[in-house]
C-alpha cells in the first residue's frame, strides 16, 4: 500500500458540474461547516506538501499527520491569519454567536449609554468567526472508509482518491489511446 | 523556436532517454555519480507500455501552458519568447495543480523535497539529453519546418521502392 | 480592578483576542474598508486570555483611560475591491513567510476562482 | 457521526429517477446521518445534493403528523384517523350513488412505491372508477406511446452504466447535469474514452459544456433537426441498411418523408450551422455504438409523441440499439415514474400496459382480481382538471402530487379544486394543493415503509423501512388498504410482499422480481424477469424486438413541424434546477437546498434585456395568455435571443404555461409556451 501522503485527493476540474453535493456532504461529516467551496470547481484544501499555512502559524495550530494537513482546535485562537497565507482560500470561516455566562465583575462600558444605564451593560452573546479547514475525512479513515465524504459523493467524478504517479501515467494512456491511435494507423497503413 | 518532436513508430522502448534524462538533473551528471546521490535524480521523459507498443512522452511546452497558469505560487512560469516552462523549487508547495490540469500527465513528484518535476529542455545543453541519448531517432529535436521535411523524406522513401519497380 | 491596553504600535489587527474574550470585552467590527477592535469595560484580575493568544504581545495589563478603539484600513482586493485583511496582518504574513510566494492583496473569493480559472472560463 | 451502537439501513433515494442507493444512519429511532456504497452499479455510492439533503427531510419540523378536517367555513381542525377514513368512505359511496363511479378522480403519485401505486389502481377500478392517472402524463407519456409503438415498450433500452461505452452520445433535450447529476460520470467516462458528445438544446447548461458541439436550436424545432439529421445520413448512405432489412419495418414510407427535406431550409428554421447538422448526422451514423439520451426536451411539446418517434426511428435508422453501448436513454424524473406507469396508474395502461379497450386482456385482469369487468376510457390528469371545470367530477383523491403547481395553468387547478364535493389530498407536507383539500391525511416517508422502486434504468430495488413515522402519519399502503377495506374491495389491508407476489402473477416481464430475491439484493432486478432464475436483462431487444413479429417499426408523422414555430415575441422555457426537484414542494422547505436557489428568476439574453431596459435583479412582469407573474430577472447569454428561462419549482411558473395537449400522448406542452415581457419600473 503505497504510504498515506501520496495518496491524493485528486480534483478533475473539467468534470465538475457545480451541483453542490460536494459542499453537502462535508457539511454534513463535520458538523454544519463545509470546508468546501465550489466556485467553477469545488476548491478546499490541498494538503500541500512544502504548506505555507503551516509556516505562518505562531501557535503550531496546524500540523500534518500522514499526508494530511490538520487544524488543532484547542490550539488554534481564531486569529484568521493563516486564512490570508493559503493561495487557494481554502482556509475557511463561519461566523457563530456563543453564549457569555454573566461573571459579577466583568461588564463593558458603553460610552453612549454610560448616563442613563449608569454606564454598564452585560451583552448576552458575542460573535466569533471561527476558522476550519478540510481534514481528509481522517475521522471517516480511522473509521477504515477509505474514501473523503466528497469524493464519496461527488456525482460526476470530479473529486477521486488517486495516487499522484498514477494519475499521471493514466493520463498518458489515455492520450495515446484517444489522440495518438488515429494518427498511427495513418502513419502506418495499418488499422489497429 | 525548436521542440522535441516524436517518432512513435521508431521506439523501441529502451528507456535509455530516461537514464539520460535522470542522469542530465542529477548533481553529479555522471551515471555512477548519480546512483549514490540524495535527492535520487527524477526522470522528466516517460516510456509508456501500451498494448504492443511503446510510446515516448516528452513535455511539450504548450503555447498557453495550463500547468503555469495554474500554478499559484510562481513556482513554474514560462518564458515568454522561448515559451519554456521551468520549475523553481523554492516556491513549490507540493500542491499538485499541475498535475491535475496538465492533459498529458507530464508533471512529476520527487519524494524526498515533496516537489513537482517537469521537463526544462536542459537550457544547458545544445540538444536534450533525451534526444541525443536515442538510439533509434524516435526523438528529434528541430524546428517545425525541418521535421515535416524529414516526414515528406521518410514517407517518399516507403513509397519510391514501390513506384520504381 | 485592572483593565487591559492595547499597544497600537505592536498590534496586527488579527481576530485572537477577541475570539479569546470569553466576557465580550474585546468586540470587532467590521465595514468595507475599516475594521475596529473596541475595547469597552475592565475584566476580572486573574483572566489573561487575551494576552496569551496575542500574536505579538500587544496586549498589557494596565488601565485603559477610557474605552480604547484601535482602527485599521482593510486593504482592497487587486482583482475585485472586497476588503481582505490589515495592511499590518499582511506584513506580518509575509515577514513569517520570509519571501511572499505570491501576492497576498487577493481576497480569499478571488484566489478560489483563480484557482480554478486557468482551466475553465466559466 | 461514526458511533458503532447505531444501525446503517441500506435505501433508496427518494428524488429522481436514477435510483441511487445510501445507507440511512438511524439512532434510537432517529435519522442522524447518511453514508455512500461505493459499489452500487447505478452510481458507484455517488449521491446529488438532493440525495445528501435525506437526513434533513425526514427531520422536517413542517411534517404533517395527524389527519386534518377542513370545515365549510375554512377552519381546519385535527380528525383521528378512523373518523378520517370513515368520512371519505362515506362520502365517495355517496357521490357514486349520486353520480355514478366516473364521478371520482384518482391521482396517484410516482414518489411511492410499486406496491401502493398497484393497490392504489386497483382500488380505483374495483371502485368503478376509470379516471387513475399520475404525473407520467407530465413527462414521459410520449415515451411511453411511441416507443412501444415502435419498439414494443416504453422504458430505457440500456442501463445508464453503459451509457460509458457509447462511442458517441446525442443529449437532446435533456439536462442530466443538474437533474439527473449521476449520468453525468458515465457520460464524462466515455468522453475520455474518446467518444464524440453532441448536446440538443436551446440553453447553455453545465450538460451542454460536457459536448463537443451544442446545438443551440430555437424552442420547439426538435422535430425539424431529428428529421434534418436523418435526411443527412439518408443521404450519405450511412444508414444501418442490414438492420434496417433484418429487424425493422415501415422503412419505405419514412424514405419517401425524409427524402423532400431541405437541409439548409431545415438548419435556417432551427436556428443551427448546417455544418453542425452534418457533423451530428456523420458522427452518430459512423460510429460503432451510439446513444440517445433525452428527457422533457423531446417530450413536453405539442408534438411531443412524434418527437420521441423520431429518437427511435434515429435509433433503428443506424441499428444503433440492443448492443452495449447503443439505445435510447428517455431519462425518468421521478424516484418510481417507471413502477407507476409499469403499475398501470395510467388512464388507458392496466397493469402491465395492458390497453384498457383491449377487452379480453382486460377480462383477464379482472378474473385476477375476482369481479367479471373493469371500466375504461379514463382521462387524464389535465383532462379531469377539465371534467371538474364541467361538473362532470364531483370528487378527487390525490395521493403525492402537487397537481397546483405541476400541472399547467394553475389558475384553472385552483378553480377546478375549489369547485369539488370532496378533496383528499395525501401527502407528507401541507402542499398548495393540500391546502384546498377537504381532508389531509399525513402519509409516511419512503425510508418510514418497505417497498420496490423501479428506476429508469428498468431496475427494481427493495427499499426497506428504516424507521417509525412521526406519530399519526401511516404509510399510504396502510391508508388505501384500510380505505379499500371500508369500502367494502378487500378483507384485509396487504401487506407490500404479498402486493408484490400478485404483481409477479399480473405483470408477465416483472414475473421472476420475487420479494425473497430482491429483499436481500441491493442491486435489485432488472425487468423482464420472467420467472424465478431469470437473471433480468440489462440491454433489451438484443435479438428482437417486444412486438408481435420481433420486428421495430418506423412511425412516421404525418405532422408538418414547421407549423409548430412561431415567431412571436419571447418563448418561455421552464425546467429544472440542480438543487430544486420538481413542484419544490418538497426542497423549497429545506435551507440546505433553498440557499443555493431562493427564488425564482426568470433568464433572458443580453440583447433583450437592453432593448426592454432590463438590468440584472430589475423586476419584470411576464405575461402569457393563461396568467400574469412578476419575478426577478437574471441577464446571461445562457438562453438565447428571444427566448427566456423560468424555473417550475416555483408556484408561479405553471401559471403561465398553457394547457393544449399533445393529441395522441395528451402530455400538455410545457415547453411550447410563448410570454411577453413588461419592465415593472419600481
Amino acid at each position: 500500500m503505497q504510504s498515506m501522503a501520496s495518496w491524493k485527493i485528486f480534483i478533475n476540474p473539467e468534470r465538475c458540474i457545480g451541483c453542490h453535493a460536494c459542499e453537502m456532504a462535508c457539511e454534513q461529516t463535520h458538523g454544519g461547516a463545509s470546508n468546501i467551496k465550489v466556485q467553477c470547481a469545488p476548491v478546499f484544501c490541498r494538503h500541500c506538501e512544502v504548506p505555507p499555512c503551516i509556516t505562518v502559524c505562531y501557535r503550531n495550530a496546524i500540523e500534518m499527520r500522514n499526508g494530511k494537513i490538520l487544524l488543532i482546535k484547542d490550539l488554534c485562537t481564531n486569529c484568521g491569519i493563516c486564512i490570508f497565507a493559503c493561495p487557494f482560500g481554502a482556509i475557511m470561516t463561519t461566523t457563530i454567536t456563543r453564549r457569555i455566562e454573566p461573571k459579577e465583575k466583568a461588564h463593558r462600558d458603553v460610552p453612549l449609554l454610560s448616563r442613563l444605564f449608569g454606564g454598564k451593560i452585560f451583552p448576552k452573546e458575542r460573535q466569533i468567526v471561527l476558522v476550519h479547514k478540510c481534514d481528509g475525512c481522517v475521522e471517516r479513515a480511522e473509521a477504515g472508509v477509505a474514501r473523503p465524504a466528497c469524493a464519496a459523493t461527488c456525482p460526476s467524478g470530479a473529486i477521486e482518491c488517486k495516487d499522484i504517479a498514477q494519475a499521471s501515467s493514466s493520463k498518458r494512456i489515455r492520450t495515446y489511446e484517444v489522440h495518438l491511435v488515429t494518427h498511427l494507423t495513418h502513419r502506418e497503413g495499418t488499422s489497429l | 523556436m525548436k521542440e522535441i518532436f516524436v517518432r512513435i513508430d521508431r521506439c523501441v522502448g529502451c528507456r535509455s532517454c530516461e537514464l539520460a534524462c535522470a542522469v542530465e538533473h542529477s548533481r553529479s551528471k555522471t551515471l555512477f555519480g548519480a546512483i549514490t546521490e540524495v535527492p535520487r535524480p527524477k526522470k522528466r521523459v516517460y516510456v509508456e507500455y501500451i498494448e504492443h507498443r511503446k510510446v515516448p512522452f516528452v513535455c511539450r511546452h504548450c503555447e498557453d501552458a495550463p500547468c503555469a497558469k495554474a500554478c499559484r505560487t510562481g513556482a513554474l512560469t514560462q518564458d515568454p519568447v522561448t515559451r519554456i516552462v521551468t520549475h523553481n523549487p523554492d516556491r513549490c508547495i507540493g500542491c499538485w495543480l499541475c498535475v491535475m490540469t496538465c492533459p498529458y500527465g507530464m508533471i512529476n513528484r520527487e519524494e524526498e523535497r515533496r516537489i513537482a518535476v517537469k521537463c526544462d529542455r536542459c537550457p544547458e545543453r545544445e540538444e536534450p539529453a533525451c534526444v541525443s541519448a536515442c538510439p533509434t531517432k524516435a526523438l528529434v529535436f528541430a524546428e517545425e519546418q525541418e521535421f515535416t521535411k524529414l516526414v515528406r523524406q521518410e514517407t517518399l522513401s516507403k513509397l519510391l521502392p514501390g513506384y520504381a519497380s | 480592578m485592572k483593565g487591559i491596553l492595547i499597544r497600537k504600535d505592536l498590534c496586527i489587527g488579527c481576530r485572537a483576542c477577541a475570539s479569546a474574550c470569553e466576557h465580550g470585552i474585546i468586540q470587532i467590527e467590521e465595514t468595507k474598508e475599516f475594521r475596529k477592535i473596541i475595547v469597552s469595560g475592565s475584566c476580572p484580575d486573574e483572566c489573561k486570555n487575551c494576552k496569551d493568544v496575542c500574536p505579538t504581545e500587544a496586549i498589557i495589563g494596565e488601565k485603559p483611560t477610557s474605552p480604547q478603539e484601535v482602527l485599521f484600513r482593510l486593504t482592497l482586493c487587486r482583482r475585485c475591491g472586497m476588503p481582505t485583511a490589515p495592511e499590518p496582518m499582511l506584513n506580518f504574513i509575509s515577514r513569517r513567510m520570509n519571501q511572499p510566494l505570491f501576492e497576498l492583496d487577493l481576497c480569499i473569493t478571488c484566489r478560489q476562482q483563480l484557482m480554478w480559472e486557468a482551466i475553465r472560463e466559466r | 457521526m461514526m458511533e458503532k451502537k447505531n444501525n446503517k439501513v441500506s435505501v433508496i433515494c427518494p428524488y429522481c429517477g436514477a435510483g441511487c442507493r445510501f445507507e440511512l444512519i438511524v439512532e434510537n429511532g432517529k435519522a442522524i446521518g447518511i453514508d455512500y456504497e461505493p459499489d452500487h452499479p447505478v452510481a458507484l455510492g455517488a449521491l446529488c445534493p438532493k440525495g445528501n439533503s435525506a437526513v434533513e427531510l425526514l427531520n422536517h419540523p413542517e411534517r404533517l403528523t395527524f389527519p386534518i378536517m377542513r370545515e365549510r367555513n375554512g377552519k381546519t381542525r385535527r380528525i383521528t384517523w378512523d373518523e378520517a377514513l370513515q368520512f371519505v368512505a362515506n362520502k365517495l359511496r355517496q357521490i357514486r350513488e349520486d353520480f355514478g363511479p366516473d364521478a371520482v378522480g384518482f391521482l396517484a403519485s410516482a414518489k411511492v412505491s410499486n406496491e401502493e401505486n398497484y393497490l392504489f389502481q386497483k382500488l380505483a377500478r374495483l371502485f368503478g372508477s376509470p379516471h387513475v392517472d399520475h404525473c407520467a402524463r407530465l413527462c414521459h407519456s410520449p415515451s411511453i406511446v411511441a416507443l412501444s409503438r415502435a419498439l414494443g415498450s416504453g422504458a430505457m433500452t440500456n442501463p445508464i452504466s453503459d451509457l460509458e461505452n457509447s462511442r458517441c452520445i446525442l443529449i437532446i433535450g435533456s439536462n442530466f447535469s443538474e437533474n439527473h447529476p449521476i449520468v453525468s460520470r458515465w457520460v464524462l467516462n466515455a468522453k475520455d474514452r474518446g467518444a464524440f458528445i453532441i448536446a440538443v438544446d436551446p440553453r447553455k447548461t453545465p450538460t451542454t459544456e460536457i459536448a463537443h458541439i451544442h446545438l443551440m436550436i430555437r424552442p420547439g424545432t426538435d422535430g425539424i433537426l431529428l428529421n434534418a439529421i436523418m435526411a443527412q445520413i439518408l443521404r450519405e448512405g450511412l444508414a444501418n441498411y442490414d438492420f434496417i432489412a433484418s429487424r425493422t419495418e415501415g422503412f419505405e414510407h419514412l424514405k419517401d418523408k425524409l427524402r423532400q427535406i431541405d437541409i439548409i431550409k431545415a438548419a435556417k428554421q432551427v436556428g443551427v450551422p448546417v455544418g453542425d447538422i452534418v457533423i451530428t448526422a456523420r458522427k452518430y451514423a459512423t460510429s460503432p455504438s451510439s446513444a440517445i439520451v433525452y428527457c422533457m426536451g423531446i417530450t413536453q411539446h405539442r408534438y411531443g409523441t412524434d418527437y420521441a418517434a423520431s429518437c427511435a426511428n434515429m435509433a433503428l435508422l443506424c441499428g444503433h440499439i440492443g448492443r452495449s453501448g447503443a439505445g435510447i436513454f428517455p431519462l425518468r424524473g421521478q424516484n418510481n415514474v417507471q413502477g407507476a406507469s409499469d403499475m398501470g396508474a395510467l388512464a388507458e395502461f392496466l397493469p402491465g400496459y395492458v390497453r384498457t379497450d383491449d377487452v379480453e386482456k382486460r377480462q383477464n385482469v379482472a378474473k385476477l382480481w375476482g369481479c367479471d369487468d373493469l371500466p375504461s376510457g379514463g382521462l387524464s390528469v389535465t383532462e379531469i382538471i377539465g371534467a371538474i371545470l364541467d361538473g362532470k367530477i364531483k370528487a378527487l383523491f390525490v395521493m403525492g402530487e402537487n397537481p397546483i403547481v405541476s400541472d399547467p395553468c394553475s389558475a384553472e387547478t385552483e378553480k377546478a379544486l375549489s369547485m369539488l364535493d370532496l378533496l383528499v389530498v395525501q401527502d407528507i407536507f401541507m402542499t398548495e394543493t393540500a391546502n384546498f383539500a377537504h381532508v389531509v391525511l399525513p402519509a409516511a416517508m419512503w425510508a418510514e415503509k418497505s417497498g420496490s422502486y423501479t428506476n429508469t434504468e428498468r431496475r427494481v430495488q427493495w427499499s426497506p423501512k428504516a424507521l417509525n413515522p412521526p406519530n399519526e402519519a401511516k404509510s399510504d399502503l396502510w391508508i388505501i388498504g384500510n380505505l379499500g377495506k371500508l369500502l367494502g374491495l378487500w378483507e384485509i389491508p396487504p401487506q407490500p410482499e404479498d402486493i408484490l407476489r400478485e404483481i409477479n402473477l399480473a405483470i408477465p416481464f416483472y414475473g421472476g422480481i420475487t420479494p425473497e430475491r430482491i429483499a436481500t439484493s441491493k442491486e435489485g432486478l432488472i425487468w423482464p424477469c420472467l420467472d424465478e432464475n431469470h437473471p433480468g436483462t440489462s440491454i433489451l431487444y438484443s435479438e428482437k424486438f417486444h412486438r408481435e413479429n420481433g420486428r421495430a417499426t418506423f412511425v412516421t408523422s404525418e405532422v408538418d413541424f414547421e407549423a409548430s414555430i412561431s415567431h412571436e415575441p419571447f418563448s418561455l422555457i421552464t425546467g429544472r434546477v440542480a438543487v430544486h426537484y420538481n413542484s419544490g414542494s418538497i426542497t423549497r422547505k429545506l435551507p440546505s437546498l433553498l440557499r443555493y436557489t431562493p427564488n425564482l428568476e426568470l433568464t433572458i439574453h443580453p440583447s433583450d434585456a437592453s432593448e426592454l431596459g432590463i438590468k440584472d435583479g430589475s423586476t419584470v412582469l411576464v405575461k402569457t395568455a393563461k396568467g400574469t407573474v412578476e419575478t426577478v430577472a437574471k441577464v446571461s447569454s445562457s438562453v438565447r435571443q428571444g427566448s427566456v428561462f423560468m424555473p417550475f419549482h416555483f408556484p408561479e411558473t405553471n401559471r403561465l404555461t398553457p394547457k393544449d395537449l399533445d393529441p395522441i400522448a395528451r402530455i400538455p406542452s410545457f415547453k411550447d409556451a410563448k410570454c411577453r415581457l413588461l419592465r415593472k419600473d419600481k
